[in-house]
Order: C-alpha cells, then structure tokens, then sequence
C-alpha cells in the first residue's frame, strides 16, 4: 500500500510518499504508526506523539481502529487548519 | 430539484460577484444570498506570505461531503465553494462560501456551517513564511474551531 | 480604532463586489467578511415588481441605531449596509449587509442580526404588484421575523 | 405638529401627511390613535384597529403610552417589512 504524508509529518518523515509492506500483524491505523515509527530517525520523530496525528485511508478520514487491510493508500497528517 | 454545489480547489484566485452572479442569474425564487469570504490576514506586520498545502482528490471529496450535507440540512437553491491553495499573500482571498436560499436563515446557517467544517476536517494545512525569510511553521488547530464544528453535530 | 458603518437608503442598485472591496482594500487584518443580499423573490410567477415605501430621515438613522449596536456587541472592522426603495422587481437586489471582522463569528453574527433588524425594525413596507395589473397589497409583517429578530434582545 | 402616514394608512387616511393640534386632554399615542380615527372616514378605517399601527416621535419608534407633549412630527404605520 502507499503511505502519503502531509505537512510537518511530510517534513520529518522526509518524504512525501512511500510504498509500504507492513507484516501481517499490523491491523490497524494505530498500529500502523507503531510500525512507521520504527522505519527511522525521520519516521520516529513524525510519529512520536500518535495524538497529533490524523489519517485516512482511501481518502476518507479514519479513526486509530480502523482496519488497514483493504486499503490502498494511506495518509497521515496533522490536524487541519483549512479555511 | 436537486442542487448541484459547485466545488473548487484551486490555486488561483476566484471572483466572488461571478460566482454569486452565477447562482442567482434567470431565476426569480433566490431571496438570500450569504457570501463569506476568508482572508490571509497579518495583525503584526511579520507574515509574508502563508503556503497552503492539500491533499489533491481527498480536498474535493471532504469537500463534496460537507456540502452534501448542507443541502440535506437546509433548504438551498445554490451553493459554491472555493478553496485555494499554494501561496497566499495578507489581504488576498483563500476561501469563498456562496449559499442561494429563499429564506436567509438557511444561507446564513449553511454557509456558516460549512466554515466551520472547512477549518477542522477539509484537509489543508497553513504555514506562516515570515517577512525576515523565516519560517514559523505550521499553524496550530484551535480548539475554538473545533468547538465551533461540534455545535453542528447532531 | 473606531468603525464607521457606510449605511445607504437609496433607489438605484448596488454593486456587492465593489462594497466589499471598500472594506478590505489596503488592509491586512480582515479575516473575514460577510456579504448578504437580499432579492426580491417571486415564486409562483405572479409578481410583477414590489414597490417599496420608507420614511426618508427615520430609515437611515433606525439603521444607523442597528449598526452601532452590532458595533458594540461584536468586534467588526467595517460595515456597509444599502436598503433599496422604489419600484424593484423579481430578481433584483433590495438589501446589502458587509461585515468585515478579523475572526468569523463576529462576521456572521453581525451580519444575521443586521438582517432580523431590518426585516422588523426598519421603516420600510413592501406592496405587492401582480402581473395581471392588480395590486394584492401590503405584505404583512411575519410572525416568525419577529422571533428572530427577538432572539438578539436581552 | 405633523402627523404623517405611510403604506396603507396613509391609503387609508388619504394623505401622506397634515398638520394636526390635538386638545390639551390628548397625551400619549394612544389617545392621539383614538382623537386621529374621528376625524372621519379615512381616519376611522386607518385605525380602526390600533393594535396594528406602530408609531415613531420625530423618527424614533415610541409606545403607545408615549406623552406626545413635545412632538414636532408623529409617523403611523403598519408593522415594518424591510429587508
């Protein structure tokens, strides 16, 4: 699946996307930032504080217990200041 | 008659007296138009400019979302929202709500509505480049916006 | 710094963008702005225009009262409100309301205030010309333009 | 003093405006209502209901047990439909 980043998670992680293979037993959003966390420096200072951090999966704006398993794309970014 | 809302995100500019022009023009049953305009805004005179960064396809849909749940809450005859993104100097315009209602209760409360939700859930981020060529970083959310959006849950 | 409201009762129509341009032009702290129009409304295909009486003097200066009211009760940067008398038909512009404020809220609050104060405050009556050449007389004041505009009392 | 009349007073009064002098014993709006509806038809349909009528002393709104004592102008109208 890839992951997106938006942002300053984008401006820690480094990178505006990647292709990830996360292992089976990663189910969940929540896990999934687990799981990015220990990529690297870049990831472990975008994820450090799992509160911060919005996602959604496929476009459409998730809860940290959403299931990952169907997804193709998955965004994680700070909360939205639009407007 | 379903209302079809016009969404736009956009690096450019928009004009407002078109778009409200636009939902208004060869019909005689709009009596309430409530435009709101957002604008980059500098109180200390430090802000050079603000960068908008968003996320390309999710922006329109959460967009679309919001609107569609306008037109299920209130009795509209039109409604448009512009969103721009990229760089936005002080005094230039970033979003324009437009509702067309018979009554002005319902422009009013919709176009309120989706202000609200746009600030807390359409995904665009701020940041503030500073006049000295510094960066300030990423504006925070306020949590008065938030509690600005969950007056409207129900 | 003091607000000065522009507050205009005139016959001829008003250009919306050109308002709202007044009030933000050269400036860096507008945040936000609210423009409402409001037009007249036919929606069975019989009016033919409405004519639209007011008291020259009280109109301005009952106006005048609401907007220095809004003024005190809301942090606005600027304000321009333009009532329409005479003859008006379906379509048209009658009434324009531009509030400018740093923040939102403030905007919109002004704004929607402004609005239930001129439906019942202001002395201005709406009769009714049909198509056919009759005329079906004054329309009566709304029970429910009442309730809104006593939502602001306190 | 002036008592002027607009939307269907004034069609009903017949006028848009007269000059009136009110007896001394004529105080408040209320009675001033009461003295304008006998002086003949047009009057008399006007206020015939004078819950309907509002009234302003020199172009601000007063109640109906305003003293008209020192009134240069007294306006009637039915309820406002501005906006």
């Amino acid at each position: 699946m890839k992951a997106i980043y938006f942002a300053w998670v984008r401006e820690r992680v480094g990178l505006s996307e990647e292709e990830i293979t996360p292992p089976r037993e990663v189910e969940t959003v929540r896990q999934l930032v687990d799981w990015l966390a220990a990529r690297g420096d870049g990831h472990a200072a975008a994820f450090a504080n799992p509160k911060t951090i919005r996602a959604a999966i496929d476009k459409t704006h998730v809860a940290p217990d959403a299931p990952i398993a169907n997804a193709r794309e998955i965004a994680f970014f700070p909360p939205m200041t639009g407007g | 008659m379903r209302v079809t809302p016009t969404i736009r995100v956009q690096a450019g500019d928009f004009d407002s007296a078109r778009e409200e022009a636009l939902l208004t023009q060869r019909r005689r049953d709009v009596g309430a138009v409530v435009a709101f305009t957002g604008l980059c805004r500098d109180e200390n005179g430090t802000l050079a400019a603000l960068e908008l960064e968003h996320y390309p396809g999710m922006a329109e849909e959460e967009i679309l979302r919001f609107a569609n749940e306008a037109l299920l809450r209130w009795r509209l005859l039109g409604l448009t929202i512009i969103h721009r993104y990229g760089v936005i100097r002080p005094g230039e315009r970033i979003v324009l709500v437009v509702a067309a209602a018979r009554h002005r209760g319902d422009a009013f409360a919709a176009a309120e509505f989706l202000m609200d939700y746009l600030k807390t859930r359409a995904p665009f981020w701020k940041k503030e480049r500073r006049i000295d060529g510094s960066d300030s970083g990423w504006v925070a959310a306020k949590s008065e916006d938030d509690a600005a959006a969950s007056r409207w849950e129900r």
